[in-house]
This record gives C-alpha cells, sequence and structure tokens, in this order.
C-alpha cells in the first residue's frame, strides 16, 4: 500500500517538475512550483515526518509561491504602465 | 570565557544592530576588537553547547589551527571596517553577520552546522558584493553559492546515513574503523564540490571575475581577502583531516587543482585591468593553497592563506579607491598614480613583490619552505607547475608595477588618509621582518596538528 | 548545444549518484534503516528524553540536543530579511504598490475576523511546539500568512514596519541572552537551567517552549517584513 | 522508490538551472533542487512501519520509530531554503528594475 501511494505521487511530481521547467508563462510555472511543494508534503506524511509535513506545507507552498506571484505582479504592473 | 562567545557575542549585536542603525558600525569595532583580545585567553579544546556529550549535541574545536585563523579573520575584518569608516553604513550589521559566519564556519566540529554556518556567510557575501550595483552578477554568485552548499549538504547527508553521526571527531573515528575507502568517494566528492565553489577553485569559479572584477573598497577586500582566506582554512582543515583523497580521485583532484593554479596565472597575464590581474592571482592562490593541503603541506599553508589574505586586503582596497577616484581600472588610465603619494606605493610594491616571492620578503620563505616539503614527497610535476605559475605571476605583477610607477599622460591625484598609510607601511614592514627573521614561523611547527591530535591530547 | 551539455552533466551526475549509493553496502537501501546503531539512538534514551523533557523528540533535537543550528538558522532567516530590505530599500516613504484591484467592505471585515482565527492556531502551534508536531517554524510561518491574508483583502492595509523591526530585534537578542544565560547559569551555552517538569504536559522541557516561542515571534515578523518589502514601492511623488 | 524520486527531482533542478536563462525559471528550478534534496534526507531516516517520533509520556518509548534526527535538519534547511528563495527573488526584482526583462540573453545585450 505504502509503495503504491508513493510510485504515483512520486510519477505526478517529477510530470509536475518537467511541466515547471518548460512551461512558457511564468505564473504556470509557479503554480506548478506550489503543486510539487503540495505534493513533497504529502510524501512527508507517508514517511512519518509531521513537523517536516506541517513546515513544508506552510512555508514551501504557502509563502514561496506568494513571493514569487508577489514578483511576477510588481513586474506585470510595470509593463502595463 | 569559552570560545562560543566569538560567535554570540556578534550575533547578539548584529540583533540589537537592527534597533539602533546608528551606532552599528560602532558597534562593528568594537565586537571585532572583543573578538580579538578574547582569542588570546580562550582555552583550546572541544567547548560542548548545550549540555549534551560529544556525538549527541554540537561542540566546536580550538586548536592553534583555527585559533590562527580566527585571528587572521578578526583581525582583516576590523581592518576592513576601519578603513571603510566613514562609507557603508548600511552594511554594518551584515559584517557583523558575516563576522559571526565565519568564525561560526571556523569553529565548528558539527558537519550540518558548518552548513548552516556556510549559508550564514554565504548570504552575507551576496549583500556585500551586492554593493557593487551589479546585480547580475551578484545573482551568479548566489546560483553558483546555493548550489555549491546544496551539494555540501546532500554529502554530509550521505555520511550521516552511512556512518549514523554528525559529528567530525566522531565520524572520523567510524571511517577509520570501517575503512571502507571506495563508498566515500561520492560524499567526499559532493563536499568537495560544495567547498569549491566559494574557495575558487577551478570549474565552480566563474563568479569570480563579476562579482570582484567591478568590487568596491569594501566587497573587493571582504571577498577577496577575508573570505578567500576563512575559506582556505575551512577547506584545508576538512581535507587534511576528512576528505581521503587516493588513487585516481588524488589523481583527479591535483590535475583539476593544478589546471586552475595555470589557467587562473594565464587569465591574470593577459587581462589589463588591475583588477581582474589581483582576482585572477587570488584565484590561482586558491588553488595552490587547496594542493598544498592536498598533499599533505599544513603549517607553510597555513602561513600561505594568511600572507595572501593579507596582502590581497591591502592591495584591492588600493586598488578599488584608486579605480573609485579615477573612475576605470585599465592599468594606463592608473598610470603614475604613485607618483604623489609615495608611501602608497612602496608599501604596494613590497606587499606585491611579497605576493610574488621575492628573496627578502616572507613569500620568499613560505614558498620555498613548502617547495621543499613538496620535494621531500617527491612531488617533482607540482614544482614544475608552482615555478612557472611564480615565473607568470612575476612577469605580470612587475608590468603593472612599471606602469603604476612612470607618470602617464594624465595627472592622477589619488588621496589616501594618513591613518591608512601607517597601516600600509606597518603591514608592509611586517612583511619584511618575517621575511628576514624566520624563527618565530618555525617553532610554531609542531603545534598545528590535526583534528585527532587534538581529540587524544585535549 | 548548451542545452545538450547541461542534459549531459546531469544526467551523468544523476546516474553516478545512483550507481554509487546502490553499490555501497553501507549505504541502508530504503526502509531499513537501523536507528539503534545511529546516534539517534541516544535521542529516544530514557534519561536523556527526562533531562531535555519535551515530547516531541524532534522539538527536542531541534531546539534542545542541536539548538546551535536553531541558532544559526534564525540568524539566516534574519540576514535574509535584512538583505531584502536593502536590495528592495525600504526607505520611510513607502506607498503599497497598486495592483488594479479594490477589495468591497465584505472582503476587509471578512478577512479581519480569519485573521483573529489564524492568529490563535498559530500560537497555539507555537506554545505547544514541545508536544505536538509543529513548533516555531510553522507557526511564525502561520502569522506571516495571516499578515499576508490582510494585505492581499486591503489594498491600503501597511503593516506597522517599526514594530516588526522591533519585536524581531528583541527577539533574536532575548534567544542569545537565554543561551548566555545558559553559558552563565549552567556550564554550557544554550543548556536547560530551568527545571524540566514531566514529559507531556504544557509547562514542560524547561527552556524549550520558551525558545521556541521567540523563534516564532521572530520568524513571524521576519517574513511578514518581507512581505511587506515586496508589497511596496517608492513614493513616486 | 521515493530516495530514486528525490534524486531524479534533485537532477531535474540541476539541469533546469543549466540550460535556463530566465531568471525566474533558475529561480524555480533552485526551489525544485531542494525540495528533491529534502524529500532525500527524510527518506533517509525512514523506517517502514516505525511511527512519528512523538511520545505522550516516558512510557512508551520502547516502540518503533522513525529516526528523528534527518526531520530536524529538514527543517532548518526548509527555512534556508525560503531565506535564499526570498534574497533570489530580490536580486530578480532589482534586475528587472535596471534592465526590464528577466531573460539574461537580453540583458546582455543590454549591457
Amino acid at each position: 500500500m505504502f509503495d503504491i501511494i508513493s510510485i504515483v505521487i512520486g510519477v505526478i511530481i517529477l510530470v509536475l517538475a518537467f511541466l515547471a521547467l518548460n512551461s512558457k508563462s511564468l505564473i504556470k510555472a509557479v503554480l506548478f512550483l506550489s503543486g510539487i511543494s503540495m505534493l513533497a508534503v504529502v510524501l512527508f506524511v507517508i514517511m512519518r515526518a509531521p513537523d517536516v509535513a506541517i513546515t513544508e506545507a506552510v512555508i514551501g507552498s504557502g509563502l514561496v509561491t506568494a513571493l514569487f506571484v508577489f514578483t511576477l505582479l510588481s513586474v506585470k504592473k510595470e509593463e502595463v504602465k | 570565557m569559552s570560545a562560543i562567545l566569538l560567535v554570540a557575542v556578534p550575533l547578539l549585536a548584529a540583533f540589537l544592530s537592527i534597533l539602533g542603525k546608528k551606532l552599528a558600525p560602532y558597534l562593528l569595532l568594537v565586537v571585532g576588537l572583543f573578538n580579538i583580545i578574547i582569542l588570546f585567553f580562550v582555552p583550546e579544546g572541544i567547548v560542548i553547547i548545550g549540555g549534551f556529550e560529544q556525538p549527541i549535541g554540537i561542540s566546536l574545536l580550538l586548536d592553534t589551527y583555527s585559533r590562527l585563523a580566527l585571528l587572521l579573520i578578526n583581525g582583516l575584518i576590523v581592518l576592513i571596517s576601519f578603513m571603510n569608516l566613514g562609507k557603508y553604513k548600511k552594511y554594518a550589521g551584515i559584517l557583523l553577520l558575516a563576522m559571526a559566519g565565519l568564525n561560526g564556519m571556523l569553529l565548528t566540529n558539527d558537519l550540518f552546522n558548518l552548513f548552516v554556518f556556510l549559508e550564514i556567510s554565504g548570504i552575507a557575501a551576496y549583500l556585500i558584493s551586492s554593493s557593487n550595483k551589479r546585480p547580475v552578477k551578484t545573482f551568479h554568485y548566489l546560483v553558483l553559492g546555493v548550489v555549491g552548499s546544496s551539494l555540501f549538504l546532500f554529502g554530509v547527508v550521505i555520511l550521516y546515513s552511512m556512518y549514523g553521526t554528525l559529528n567530525m571527531v566522531d565520524m572520523i573515528q567510524k571511517i577509520n574503523l570501517v575503512g571502507n575507502y571506495s563508498e566515500l568517494i561520492l560524499p567526499f566528492t559532493l563536499m568537495f564540490i560544495g567547498l569549491g565553489v566559494e574557495a575558487k577553485l577551478l570549474p565552480f569559479n566563474s563568479w569570480v571575475k563579476g562579482v570582484l572584477g567591478e568590487s568596491n573598497t569594501l566587497s573587493g577586500p571582504m571577498i577577496g581577502g577575508v573570505y578567500a582566506g576563512a575559506f582556505g582554512f575551512v577547506l584545508g582543515r576538512y581535507i587534511t583531516n576528512l576528505f581521503m583523497f587516493e588513487g585516481n580521485l588524488l589523481l583527479v583532484v591535483t590535475v583539476l587543482l593544478s589546471l586552475g593554479i595555470l589557467v587562473g596565472e594565464a587569465m591574470a597575464y593577459s587581462s589589463s585591468k588591475a583588477r581582474e590581474i589581483l582576482l585572477f592571482s587570488s584565484v590561482a592562490q586558491a588553488s595552490i593553497v587547496a594542493l598544498l593541503f592536498v598533499n599533505g603541506v599544513i603549517l607553510w599553508a597555513v602561513y600561505y592563506i594568511m600572507a595572501a589574505a593579507i596582502s590581497k586586503t591591502i592591495l584591492f582596497f588600493v586598488i578599488n579607491k584608486a579605480t573609485k577616484e579615477v573612475g576605470s581600472d585599465e592599468i594606463d588610465q592608473l598610470q603614475g598614480l604613485f607618483v604623489n603619494n609615495k608611501v602608497v606605493g612602496v608599501a604596494y610594491t613590497l606587499i606585491t613583490l611579497s605576493v610574488m616571492g621575492l628573496p627578502l620578503l616572507v613569500g620568499f620563505t613560505i614558498k620555498i619552505n613548502f617547495l621543499t616539503q613538496l620535494a621531500a614527497g617527491d612531488q617533482i610535476w607540482l614544482i614544475i607547475v608552482i615555478l612557472l605559475a611564480t615565473l607568470v605571476e612575476g612577469i605580470y605583477f612587475v608590468r603593472m608595477l612599471i606602469k603604476l610607477w612612470y607618470k602617464g599622460n594624465n595627472e592622477i591625484n589619488v588621496s589616501y588618509c594618513n591613518p591608512l598609510k601607517i597601516i600600509f607601511v606597518i603591514i608592509a614592514l611586517a612583511f619584511l621582518t618575517f621575511g628576514v627573521y624566520q624563527t618565530p614561523l618555525n617553532n610554531l611547527d609542531n603545534s598545528i596538528d590535526t583534528v585527532m591530535e587534538v581529540v587524544d591530547n585535549g | 548545444m548548451k542545452n545538450l551539455l547541461g542534459l549531459l552533466i546531469s544526467v551523468a551526475l544523476g546516474i553516478l549518484i545512483v550507481l554509487a549509493l546502490d553499490v555501497s553496502e553501507s549505504f541502508p537501501d530504503f526502509g531499513s534503516v537501523e536507528v539503534s546503531e545511529r546516534v539517534a539512538e541516544e535521542y529516544f534514551d530514557e534519561d536523556n528524553v527526562n533531562e531535555v523533557g519535551s515530547g516531541n523528540i524532534v522539538t527536542a533535537v531541534v531546539v534542545g540536543y542541536r539548538g546551535f543550528d536553531t541558532l544559526g538558522e534564525v540568524t539566516v532567516l534574519f540576514i535574509s530579511a535584512l538583505g531584502v530590505a536593502l536590495i528592495i530599500g525600504s526607505s520611510k516613504n513607502q506607498k503599497r504598490l497598486d495592483l488594479k484591484f479594490k477589495p468591497n467592505f465584505m472582503l476587509k471585515t471578512g478577512s479581519r475576523i480569519v485573521f483573529g482565527i489564524i492568529l490563535i492556531t498559530s500560537l497555539y502551534i507555537i506554545t505547544h511546539g514541545h508536544l505536538t508536531p509543529g513548533g516555531g517554524f510553522p507557526g511564525g510561518a502561520m502569522i506571516a500568512s495571516g499578515m499576508l491574508l490582510l494585505y492581499l483583502a486591503d489594498d491600503e492595509f501597511r503593516s506597522n514596519i517599526k514594530g516588526f523591526k522591533i519585536l524581531e530585534g528583541l527577539a533574536g537578542s532575548l534567544f542569545v541572552v537565554i543561551g548566555l544565560l545558559g553559558l552563565l547559569l549552567a556550564t554550557y551555552f544554550l543548556q536547560n537551567f530551568l527545571p524540566t517538569g514531566a514529559v507531556g504536559d504544557l509547562l514542560s522541557a524547561g527552556i524549550v517552549p520558551i525558545i521556541y516561542i521567540l523563534i516564532g515571534l521572530k520568524v513571524g515578523s521576519e517574513i511578514s517584513g518581507v512581505i511587506d518589502n515586496f508589497l511596496t514601492e517608492e513614493e513616486s511623488a | 522508490m521515493i530516495q530514486y524520486i528525490a534524486i531524479i527531482l534533485f537532477v531535474f533542478g540541476l539541469y533546469g538551472l543549466l540550460t535556463n536563462r530566465n531568471v525566474i525559471k533558475m529561480i524555480i528550478s533552485l526551489n525544485i533542487m531542494e525540495i528533491g534534496l529534502f524529500i532525500f534526507i527524510i527518506s533517509v531516516g525512514f523506517v517502514y512501519d516505525g511511527i512519528a517520533p512523538i511520545i505522550s509520556s516516558t512510557a512508551d518509548l520502547g516502540l518503533l520509530y522513525v529516526d528523528p534526527l534527518p526531520q530536524a535538519l529538514v527543517l532548518t534547511a526548509i527555512v534556508i531554503g525560503v531565506g535564499t528563495t526570498a534574497l533570489a527573488l530580490a536580486f530578480a526584482k532589482s534586475i528587472h528594475n535596471k534592465y526590464n526583462t528577466f531573460n539574461l540573453d537580453e540583458v546582455e545585450e543590454k549591457l
């Protein structure tokens, strides 16, 4: 049971990583990145690491994605100007 | 009065400096002098943190090797902050953190703790190099630095999974116990690459040209002198105690490092910019240092690092100050720099001659001694490489000195304030005295020993 | 051409790592790790657990046994917050980035209520760091994401930056002061000088919960400062 | 199985770093590399049917636990990763302010 879940999630993570690197628009790449860190949280939970799972959830998919989006927003605003 | 104060006090000062921005530069000088004074009273041996025995908790290790390193690093940081007293007030907090990071890196006895301090001093270095106002080059430096420390962490985790400990002394004992060398190649290579990025070794030093090429009177001496010295010491400690290079891995590393020396010297020879000459010669020096440690030369490699760090700090400062006032660091523009400031010129020339290894100067005694030790280990090829490097070094340094001394077409009036002149003269005289009077250098020979000897008799 | 070279280098490194790890016999394969051979076995030792007193062994390791790492790590966050402020320039006359969306009244008041709930959960996680999973880092990051919510929901909202800077500096220096107190009262830096009580109840584990609360406040204020730097721009007046 | 995925992710991040010229894409591949590294570190400490290292009282110390040390290392490394990412994004923002593009090739033309 454990191996099935880990293989499925692992494959999805690799697909997301491939998409993140090759996607044309930056916003999509950032969303794929936050998808990867959410799946990493699931892997941490499977591997009995609750502390790390909470930290990665809040910091990895929460704040890091927010910082990326803010950088891209402030850039998009200038192009409009 | 334990060695931990060398890290805790700068950290406390840095946290407090955010409350009062104005007092930060003076706090920096006070803490730096406090560190230097403490260094003479702190006892040697293992300092335990958190109250748990060695392999469980983290411990620091202070021996003659790290005491010399700490004296060099704290002394140079105080010197640099004194030289830039008026300017760069915003960077005082960052310099305090750089001091804490470098002290921690030189003291710690724990592999993961070294990764944490590698990151602290790395981030401090990126911020100091951001004062050159070159965001793209600093970004390259940041990316290379983070990749380097991630590889180092990868190596540390593999070692932990194999031997179950993170403490360096415990790790050495366990490795000698198991003695299976073939499986250690991967973690040691990863950690060597991790440290090699910051220590300017050949394949990973593409950031050096960008960061030091456009440096200023703060980032040039700091990254060119202090960081080069600190990472030389850390690399030396890990090569002599932990990494065991044997067989074809030793061959690969030696070839890589000698290539680093020759490429560095060739690039310095072909460049016409003063700062580029200095940075490529410091790249070559970093590879020479790594080569010496790989071949078991410890004492004279330590002196070589100290001489290189001090001389590079002064040389980068003098050139950067002149570049700022003249506007470009092309040697033709800087022609006749020393015509109307003779004192600085004499000191600069003495230090450059010592870097080249001219007799009567400390550079010569260091070079002769480590060449004899290399000859004892019949490393003929290395001696040839180093002598060739010295020859090329001599040519381009003399060419630069001639240009700087003889008046060019335009008049240059670069002003160095008096206290700086006094410092330059003192250091140049120190280079001269230790060149002639060598006994203090030799009697330190037996006390520089590897980590294990400190632990056994510590 | 460059892509091919990059591909070759990284694939070669990957294969080298996988092969080297498979070949070496002292590298335990996945899942069959003998924890008793490792240093971690001491962390489950009866009197060690009582000496640190924290129920959550990972917190005991992070703050108790390897507290110096956490001090170093808090410094990393401190210097990157300092660096972001230095690079993006946090001069006094900063104004909010106008992102061309005007949140209506409902969103503003709703977000304030939700912020209260987020704050309570993060304080719960910080104070129970030594009992339940989580602790200073996730708790602090939750405070910061609460601030993030307020920033997003209300485009005139500017948090009190001066207050965060002072909180950040105080929490950091208190952490080092506790370490120095350990040096003076007990014999080692960061040593526990408070009674540790019974494992499992709230007021146990000596200085561990105190340090974790300080870390939580520090991480929270730092990341909020970073968010503020990212969401403001130079006063174009 | 998870260790192979972690190493592939690490190598993916390295590949992304070597080939991309866009600043934001480089920071994203830096993050992917770090996530791969963290999964590898946790997988080094995992034990089949071990339970999370959290005890409610000293009585149940005898059970089979997962190794807590790698989890402590990853906790620290995640927050260091956030620090460096925030700094890298700040540099990316200052690059964009100066050259009005994220692509390093275009920046070289402007130099």
